[in-house]
Order: structure tokens, then C-alpha cells, then sequence
């Protein structure tokens, strides 16, 4: 096993243990869109697209009292170091749930009877933390669609790499390291509403990775907000933490 | 693309009564809320497969099949063996089943038991190598769900790690780089016997091994595998709600504990072949 | 060729030309289905499930007069030697639609109208004779669903090994033998609703095979008359051959 | 899932009609209750396929092409070639037809012809070796159907037949375990012409040669295949009705009589060329 | 590179530039479809029918204000020289497409509103060119349907072999020859309505090559009218080209 | 089945608008009949692909990645590398496109744009062969729409030649018939650079790459390759109306003088990597 963290607890990347990868989140990059967010999150490079609320087809899907939430999470064929089948792979498939599953907390959907809303992540290249990194542009995507929302949604993961708890894992310390950890985080409501876990951890080093993650879901958050007043406020303010949107 | 599965009025009005007896740490079916249902498991069943099992957890019924076959490693892992996990819910399985390919229920639900079982290194997948990069076993574990009433995860999960535990594969002698079949067959090599430990949250409650009607009524679901060692080696949180930081502390604890007395009973269970 | 049948006219399992392999039959064995069965016959071990008469979706599959018969057989990937795929194989597809040609001449479907019947016939583990099996074991576990029928379904073949028409052929013998005629019989109407014939036969070993797959049919007849009577009648006693149910 | 096709209204009472007629051994178009239509055959139509025929009977017409190719043998089966049919009912058949896979009737129709000649044993798989265990002669028959009029089951078949009998495979040395392809071809070897009646039993009566308006209105079918020495080599009842045993004991007559005199003529169609 | 031309001008198959290989048309051919033909241009052999003008399924298809054309282009498994998988390959879905387009414009498809008309193209023997003379057939079939049309579709490609611009490729042209250009051309209404280039044309030998196109569609024309004369008018006189139909 | 998209009444109004001021040399956005809207390329985006290039052109957007494998040649072209182009319309690219394989309309671009890149031999596919026979490079284009708003047919183009033009390819050496891969690598080897011009007929005006909004109104469209000597390289007209001789002549001349001038613009634009 390679050394994945040097004695001075430095990481491959250069990263200390609680240190995020560089991040750029961009609003309203999509044209034909009703909501759309650009991610650059380490080596990952995502768009997301939210279409809704709209009408459904056909028509027996639709709720009396709610919208009806769809998700797709998909890698280009690009985007991975062997080329992908463009068809959905069952991981895909897998991400795609639990992507619906981590975002719909947070929407309101109570307040769109009757209709359907389409969230589209196509991964244009990925690296570790690609489910964590769509999750986190899906929900600033579904802000700039205008849907009301109890909260965003920060997705961040935390693991084991070489022995320690780390913040953020990237595809080298995935596939090398010991644990990883994707957690998705509703700051307001203090939930959490995506938790995975492959590799192994005892109960103190799930709590502290749980904790860790927290933190950096909420560094994320910071993000979000950034990028979305930005987006709706032309002087562009850097958002303190008790604001609410 | 991924939707959710819609709820009928009668299962919201059968939240409601669920709530309030959850309240008073009652279940409809009279259970505590850290109590699983009876569990049965029946090895060797099919005679054709390396290993089979059947498990009952309750009404949920589910068959395991181990196909052992030899194949290429992966190029970028020359010394593992393979572990291919697959599920489908049989449309016989309950009136809302449908044939088809698996859906994304079932597709989740064979990574999640794969994950365990990967996560926690059951098999020794190092001694699956026939001749260095280029033979090995690969190991098939297909499991089809015959009746459904909640909590698939954990009954799939039993069923896998009770066939894969029976299973016997062939053992093959190498002469010349060629494989030879001997008569002998041997126990697939395994290191740790992982529990599967389901919750569901309804509510402010975590009930234990939901059943179907208590699945329908839920908020959220988690699933926790455990190794030997109390070592939590695979997580997947479903459903539409959320957890507190907090419930996720209670539900590891739970997990552990509830995994280490299943652990004796499923092993003690799996080797009445 | 190896040897089907000793001198004194011994199969390779043991049977005599005219007996059947052991058949265990046990009626309602899954709670969600509406009627259920499960048999072993030699070494297949099936299960059956019957859903409805229930509504039918699509509408538009609704028939004004009578029931829809849907039929699936499939086998689990583990029944057979080698690993089979789970999609449905030409084979398979062609067996459902015997299937259900077999079972609906049983049905009084006109007693159900807009509405469909699902059978469902998993293949736990296969061994020559699988398809006259599952037809038996679909017809009790019709019966268990209480849809109204003519007569039971009871199937069996008959087949030419090692030179003589036996009864009851199984896996070694149907690959090695040389003709295998599957027979599906309804007892008390005295009519064949499923023939099919691999191998060859002349004109005289034909006739001889089919009264000898209808004796074999008359015998499994009895063993699902005493399953259901075992579920349906808690004096289990072994039910006469002149009675009706 | 199998599911029966829909009949109208105007199929039953044609029903009625025609079991009148039936009644006075007549048939709607004139025919005898045993006689066949009009048999035409052409092979050779398409010069890219090893063989091909193009079939009419009556209206029902279709076209086999045979391509034959080098694969290895299956495992068990070092010193067999090898034998795939496959048919379509083209959606430019019938009013009914639709593009897609191919469907339950079609799968049906591939498989019944296939049986038909495997079990007579028609071509010679053991002489479709070319090196034992690793190179032989994949034969594949296409069928399509152009036009469905009834009975597609005999048409396929004689196509199928004709098309093999007529069909010229290349000829391939071998030097040093590698194969040359010569400039020679040679027939397929064969060893019988095995002959599909195919009959439909309406109310009390036999007929056989049904057409679509026939079938939509039959109780049940029944095709079998006769070989050279009269014995049956395959049988396939279809359709939702049943036989008597004396049904059948007269239908097994009535195709080994019949497939006599058809053997005849189908030989001489096809040798045509 | 083999020798498509001799020094004497002449191809391969023993045409000169300008010749047209042989043709033979037959309407009528198949009994079930309401308008039928069978078309040999060289060694291509094709078969085509047309279904409708008839009700759609699903109704949601129909348009109030016309018919909607369907075309399928399709390949029977030995009609190439390598056995062809059955499932419609990128190839065929593409020319199933060009070719609609090519003959709708010839319909008069507001005549039948609510409607489809489906045209089924079979390729039972494949040459170069077959789908000009899938569609040439096709427009014969859907005139002998009785469908209202503005024009016939005749279709003819020309290209570039050897150095020299000529007409009609054939297989052998299409595979070691410069350039191919297929067109389908409206006569009366001198309308171009398919056009597509493999290969290289200079500006001068593009127009060249659009030119003989136009005339050996020309001659496509006259022998689909005469085809449709022999079926619909007893006393089969070849037609002039200065009739109407 | 190929079928026609439904057109709106809204777009049947909006066609008789645009027909009025095309008749002025107007369009809806302000150009002239014969310009393009603003062309970006960024190359390089993509660092896990061999080649990468995002395209804007106007709104429609499109990301092209080039994948490189070594594979083995086909039977017949033994020195030859592979050249394979796919397309899809992403399901975030408009309000219509929909999630699932390539449609029709999907597969006649990756068609279309592979054609002008194959005929012009922009690639140079001889010069990608490892071992003659054996072993040979496999060059992958995918192409995925993210926003549609008309002329993919350029704007795919445009993205799959830059990223061809900027690929750089793992270099192999040869070592007993064994491939060893280098630490260097090499351009792809190119002849030429295709330019593809889509144009547009509506009414009797032809324009230059139209807007989703021109295509709903448009009669029929086209679109030409020309190599760097002028030369057509691919024609692929669409649409349900036609064009007369005269116009194609037009439409030929077009194609070959904006070719020339965007071939620069597009080199350059490629080149600032």
C-alpha cells in the first residue's frame, strides 16, 4: 500500500486530515433549464439541471398533494479512467435513489400538487466524492429553479486513510484507504439525510467520522450560499453564517 | 431515473395508530422495538448449487444460490478472487412485485448485502486464485426473494452469508497451466461472518427488523453490518426522511449490540447442514 | 451411451419402467400469494404463486367476458448446472406459453370477467420434467387460490430410453435417451391440453407412450387431490379416486 | 409473461359459420378437411445466403436464408456442429404484426421447426466438425414471414427444409491446425427430410393446413414432424383447447399418411434449382 | 486498388458511366398489406409494404390535422455477406429516418387526419443502393395503397469510381470507389427530398454528379410508372413520360 | 419506427413571423442570413479523457471527450486503427430530450458527424496501427448535448474535431508481441480538418446555422463537410421538405467558402489549450 499520509500528517494531495479539496460552485449555467449549478469539487466536474415543477407524463404518476421528485445521476463515458457504457450502470442506478433519497427532505413538495421535478447530474469527470459533489449542486440547482425549500442540502464524506479520520476523501485514498464515508447534511434542521459507509470503522471512529463530516457538510453549506448570492445579488457579499435565505 | 414508490391513504391513517402505539414502545405485531422476528434458516436446499439457503425472518421468505464458477481475475487485481452479488424481488414475492429486470429497490438492495460482505472481507478472496492472474473462482451468489414482508436487507444478508458458509466449490489441481478437476471439494475460505442489522425510524421511534406494513408507515430506514470484531463495515441509510447525529449514535449502538447475539444464532443455524 | 437400463429392466435411478420418481406436494406455502404450491418431483423443487382474479393494468388488457391468464415460468439462476442468466430465455418463454395453454382449458375464466390471473412458476432447483412439474403444481396452487375449474391440471411424461417406453423421464435420461413426450391431462374430463414430443416415435411406441403418461397423469392426479385435502381438510384422509372436489 | 391474444366478435361468429360448415366436412375456402393450398417453392432467390427458399402456401408466405459460418462447438459437444433457427413474423406480415423482438408465436414457431429437424436427426451434425473440440460448421437458419395467412408452422419449416436441402457450405482445408478456405463448396450433409402437418381442431372436426381465419377461430393446434421412416420426431399441441387420446391417435395417422406424399413433392420442389 | 474501370469506360459489372443496372418492379405483392411492391435493383432484392391510412395506438400519436408517416428500413439476417444480428443496428434506424423524409413530401398527409401509414421496407438481398431502392419501391407501394400523393419518389445514387463520375453504384463501387452520393428526386415537381455524400467531390464534380443523379432518377421514374400501369391498367402500354397519373 | 416530431400551432405562427422578415434578410436574433452565432471552444476540461472540448455556440452547448484504447483491428482492415462516434442528447439539454438511449435523432448526428470526419480522413487510421493485424488504437469519441437550442450537427462537429486535434495518445512500444506502454505521449496523427456547415430552408431562404426556434419552422435542412482543399466530404440533408437543384448548387458554395474561413477560426480556437 502506497504511503497515503506522511509522517507530518500530510495527505497525497498535499490536504491535512480536516481539509476540503478546492471547490467552485457556479449558479445558472444551463440556459434551457429551469435551475441548473455548475461543480468543480477536487478532480470532479459536474452540471446539474432541475426541469419543474411541470406537468406529468403520463398522467397516473402524479400525486393529488405533492410533486413527484426524479433523479438521475450519470457519469459521461468520459469522465472515468476506462471508458463507461453510456447505459446506467447499477451503481448509477444505486446513486440515483439515494441522491432522491438524500435531497427530497429538504423540498417542500407539498406545495406542487400535481406535477413532476426532474434533477439531472451528469458527471463530466469524476474523482472520489462524486455522489457527496452532485448532491451538494443538485440542491443549489433546485434553489436557482426557484423551488421552495426547508433547507439546502451540503454533502461531504469523511473516512480512514493510512490509520487517521480524514475530512473529504479523494479516488486515490478511496481505493487505497480504509473507510469512506459520505454523509449529506441539512444544516438548519441539523439532519442528515445520506449515510453510507464502505470499509471499517469501531463506534469512536464512526462518531468522530460522523463529526467530521458534519463539519465539512457545513463548510460546503458556506459554499452554497456563496455561490448563490452571487448569483441573486449583484453585490456580491460573502454570506455570514446566520443569515437565512 | 429514480422515484419513490407512492403511499396509499390507508397506509397514512396505519401511521398514525403505528405512531401512537410506537409511543408506548408497542408494535402491531406485538414485538418490542429491539426484538427481531423468529428466523429460520435451512441449508443445502438445492443439491445443483455450491451452496444454497433459505431464510425465514417472520412472513419474509428468501432463497440464497452459490454458483462457483473459474474465471479471469480483474486486470488491476491478479490475486483476488471474484464476488459477484445479485437480487431480484420474484414477482410471486408479493402482489405488487412485477417480472422484469431487478428495479432500483432490488438493485440497492444486492450492493448493500455485497457491501457488507465485501466491506467486512468474509471471504478470503486472496485464496481464490487458482494460477496467479489468470485463474481464479469467481463466486456467484444470487439470491431471489420469494415472499415480502419487510426487511429484505437483513434476510438477503442472512441468506448469502448462511449459503456462502455451507458452500462446498470444487478444488482444481494445475498441471502444465492446464486446470484439472479433482473430486475433492472444499469450503469456500472465509475470515468473518458479518451481521446485517436493519432499523427503521417512525416517528421519533427506532424499531428493529421492520416488517412491511411498518416499512410503509416509515420514515427512514438504515442498515448496518458488523464484524466479528463489533467493527462497523457497511452503512446505507434509504427512505425519504432523515436522522439526527444523535439517532445515528443510538442506531451504531444497536447495531453492534443486537449484531454480536445474531452473529452465535445465524452461524449456529447455518452449520445444521 | 451409458447404460439407461439393466437387463432386468432397472433405471439408472432405480425406478421400473412405469413408476414415477418420488413427488411430494404442500398447498398455500407463501402468506402474500392468493393461492400457492410447492413441489418436488425427483429432484426439481418448485414453487408456485396465483394472483387474482384482480383488476388489470393496463386497462385496455381487459376482456369483457372473462379473466386473463398470465403465465411466467422462470427458473433462479442457481436450479441448473451452470449458471443461468436471470433474463428469460427463449426456453423459458416458450414454456410459459405451454404453460398456460395447459392450465386454461381447467379455468372457468368466464366466471371472472375484466379481470386477470397471474400464475407464477419459479424453478428452485431443475431436473428433467421441470415443465409437467410446474403445471401440476400450478394447478393446485390455482386451486388453493379458489378459482372455480373444470378439473385439475396433472401432468407427466412419458419417453422412449434405452429402447422401451418408460414413465417419468428424468435429467440423464432425457439427454441421453431417446424421445421425451410431456403430457398434460385434465382426469375427469378425459383430455390432453399439453403434448410435446422430442426424439422419435413410431406410430405404435406413440400410442403406447401417451397411455402411459396418462396413467402416469391419473397417479399425480391423486397425490394433488390428497395435498389439498390435507390443507382443506384436517382429517387428512387419502381421497378416493371417484370422489369430486 | 404469456398471454392469450384477443379474439372479437366477428372471430366468434365466424366461428359459428364455420362449424356448420364443418359439420358437412366444407370448408370456407372450398377445401377438403385434409387437403392442403397450393405449395409453391423457390430456392436459390438469394445468392448471399449458403441456401435460401422462399415458401408460399396459400397466402402464407415466408423466406428462409441459411449462412453458414465457423465457430467452436459447445464444450460437451467437441464432435458436433452446430444448428440455430431463428424466425420473425416481419411487421409488414399482417395488419397484427409489429416491429420488435421477437415475440411468444415467433419464439414458439423458431423452436418447433428447430425440434422438427434436430430430433429427426435432418442434418448430419457430426460430419460439421472441421477439428474436433475446436472449429466446426455453425448453421444458421433465418426465417422470416412476409405474409400471414395460417399455418406458419408448415411453411416455416418446408422453408427451412428446402433451404438446407439446396444450401452449399465452403469447403476449408486445414494446414498446421489453421483453416484455408477453398474454392469448392459442397452440400450440407443430410441424413432425412423430415416432414411438419400441422392440424387444427374446430368444434369435432380435424382439418389440416389451417388458415389465419381458421386459426382464429380453432380450439387448439397441433403440428407434427415425420421422418423418412414414418416415426414422429416431434410434436407441439398449441392453442387453449385440448384433444381427446382418440384425437390424437387419428392426428398422428393423418401425419405420417400425409407427411408421406408431402415428402415427395417437397423433395422435388426443391431440388428445382 | 482493384480495377473498377477500364481504359474503355467500362465498370466492373459491364455498365458504362451513364447505365443503370437492371431493374424489375412488381406491384402488388403481398396479399395482407394494402399496398405492396417487390423491387430488384442489381442484386438487391427488397420487399415493402404499406399499412393505412388506419387508426393510431397509442391515440395520443394521432394529429388532428394529418397522417403520420412511420417508415421502417430493415435487413434480413442473410441478406449481406456476414449473418446480420436481427435487432435494428444505428445503421438501419438512420436510414429508416432518411427515408421518411425523403417521401414525405410526396404525400398528401393532411388528407387523412387522425391517421398512421406505416411503411415497412424489407431488404431480403442487399447490393449498394439499397436504400434509393428501398425507396423507390416504397413510393410505388404507397401509391398502390392508394394514398393521395403529389408526386412519385424515384431514387438513384450517383458517385465517383475510378476517377470518373457515374451513375448508380454498386456494391463492390461503394466499397472501393471515391464517392457516393445518393439522391431521391420528386419528377414533376423537380424537388430533391433525399441527398447524402460518403466521399470526396470537388464543387465541379458535386454538380456533375447531382446531375446524372437527377437523370438516372429519371429513368427510376419511368419504370415505377410502368410497374403501376401493368397492375392497374389491363392492356399494359408503356407508358409515355409525359402522362400524368 | 421513424417518425416525425409533433410541431405546435405556436411554432406554425411563429414560422409565418419568420418567413416575413427572412423575405427582409432578417432573423429573429438579429443576424444576417448567412452568420453564425458566437463560436467558443474550451479544450482540455476533461484531464481523465485523452482529449476533451466544451463547444458553445450561441446557447447550444456540447462536450466532446476522446477516449483511447488499444483494441484489435477488424478482419478485413488489418491496418487500420478504429475510429467509433457516439452522441447522445442529455436529458438536461432541453425540456424534451428525455432520458434513455440514443434516439433516432441522436444517432443520425453521431452519424452524420462521424461521416465528415471519417470521409475527409482527418485521422490518419493507418498511421494507428501498434501491430499489423493485432493490435491497434481505438479512438472514441462521445459526445453529449447539455444545452440544445439548435445546429448540434456544427456544434458536435466542431467539439469532436477539437478534441481530436488536441488528443494526446499513450505511446506503445513492442516487445515480443507485447505492448508496453511509455510514460510518453504522442498527438493523434491528422490529414485535415473537416468543417461542417448546417444550413436551413425555410420559405425560400436559405440560412446558416439555425436556432432550435428557426428548426421548428424550418422545411428541411443540410448539412456539408468540406475538407482544407474544398473538397465535400459529407452530405446528409434532414428534414420533411426538399430542395431544388438549384438551391443545392447554392448550398454547395455556401458550405465551401464559410468552411475555409471558419477552419481558421476553429484551428485557432483549438490550439489555445
Amino acid at each position: 500500500m502506497s504511503r497515503l499520509m506522511s509522517e507530518e500528517g500530510i495527505r497525497i494531495d498535499g490536504r491535512r486530515w480536516n481539509e476540503l479539496r478546492p471547490v467552485k460552485i457556479e449558479v445558472g449555467v444551463l440556459k434551457n433549464a429551469d435551475g441548473s449549478s455548475y461543480i468543480e469539487f477536487g478532480k470532479n466536474k459536474i452540471v446539474v439541471a432541475v426541469y419543474g415543477p411541470k406537468e406529468v407524463h403520463p398522467k397516473h404518476m402524479a400525486l393529488p398533494d405533492r410533486s413527484v421528485l426524479r433523479c438521475r445521476y450519470h457519469m459521461l463515458p468520459f469522465s472515468v479512467e476506462e471508458r463507461k457504457n453510456p447505459a446506467p450502470s447499477r451503481r448509477e442506478i444505486e446513486i440515483s435513489k439515494i441522491t432522491r433519497e438524500a435531497l427530497e427532505p429538504a423540498l417542500i413538495l407539498e406545495d406542487y400538487p400535481r406535477t413532476v421535478i426532474d434533477v439531472f447530474i451528469e458527471v463530466l469527470q469524476s474523482d472520489g466524492g462524486s455522489r457527496c459533489a452532485g448532491i451538494t449542486a443538485a440542491s443549489v440547482a433546485l434553489a436557482d429553479a426557484g423551488i421552495n425549500m426547508r433547507d439546502l442540502v451540503a454533502a461531504c464524506a469523511a473516512g480512514k486513510v493510512g490509520g487517521r479520520i480524514v475530512l473529504d476523501i479523494n479516488d486515490e485514498e478511496d481505493k487505497m484507504g480504509e473507510a469512506d464515508m459520505p454523509v449529506a447534511y441539512l444544516p438548519n434542521l441539523k439532519q442528515i439525510s445520506l449515510l453510507q459507509l464502505d470499509g471499517k470503522l469501531t463506534a469512536d471512529e464512526y462518531r468522530e467520522c460522523l463529526n467530521l463530516a458534519i463539519s465539512g457538510c457545513m463548510q460546503v453549506y458556506n459554499m452554497q450560499r456563496e455561490a448563490l448570492m452571487k448569483k441573486y445579488f449583484s453585490t456580491a457579499d460573502k454570506g455570514g453564517e446566520d443569515e437565512e435565505e | 431515473m429514480s422515484v419513490k414508490k407512492t403511499t396509499t391513504i390507508v397506509e397514512q391513517l396505519r401511521r398514525a395508530q403505528m405512531s401512537e402505539l410506537l409511543a408506548m414502545n408497542k408494535r402491531l405485531d406485538g414485538r418490542g422495538l429491539r426484538d427481531y422476528r423468529e428466523l429460520r434458516i435451512d441449508v443445502g436446499l438445492i443439491k445443483k448449487a455450491n451452496g444454497s439457503a433459505l431464510v425465514s425472518l417472520g412472513n419474509t421468505q428468501v432463497i440464497a444460490g452459490i454458483k462457483v464458477e473459474v474465471d479471469e481475475p480483474f486486470p488491476d487485481m491478479p490475486d483476488k478472487g471474484l464476488f459477484i452479488c445479485n437480487a431480484e424481488v420474484l414477482p410471486l414475492a408479493s402482489p405488487y412485485a412485477e417480472p422484469g429486470p431487478p428495479d432500483e429497490d432490488a438493485i440497492e438492495l444486492a450492493r448493500v448485502v455485497d457491501r457488507g460482505i465485501r466491506e467486512s472481507e468474509m471471504i478470503a478472496l486472496d485464496k481464490l486464485v487458482i494460477i496467479s492472474g489468470k485463474k481464479v473462482y469467481a463466486v456467484f451468489a444470487d439470491v431471489s426473494v420469494l415472499n415480502s414482508d419487510g426487511n429484505l436487507f437483513d434476510a438477503t444478508s442472512y441468506a448469502v452469508v448462511a449459503a456462502l458458509l455451507t458452500a462446498r466449490i470444487p478444488k482444481y489441481d494445475v498441471q502444465n497451466e492446464m486446470l484439472v478437476k479433482s473430486e475433492e471439494t472444499i469450503p469456500l475460505p472465509i475470515n468473518t461472518i458479518p451481521i446485517s442489522v436493519t432499523m427503521a425510524k417512525i416517528g421519533d421511534s427506532i424499531i428493529v427488523d421492520p416488517t412491511a406494513e411498518e416499512e410503509a408507515c416509515m420514515d427512514a430506514r438504515i442498515t448496518m453490518a458488523t464484524d466479528e470484531h463489533g467493527r462497523i463495515c457497511a452503512i446505507q441509510k434509504g427512505g425519504s426522511g432523515t436522522f439526527s447525529p444523535e439517532q445515528l449514535t443510538e442506531i451504531a449502538n444497536i447495531a453492534i449490540s443486537i449484531g454480536k447475539e445474531r452473529r452465535e444464532k445465524i452461524s449456529n443455524l447455518a452449520a445444521r447442514e
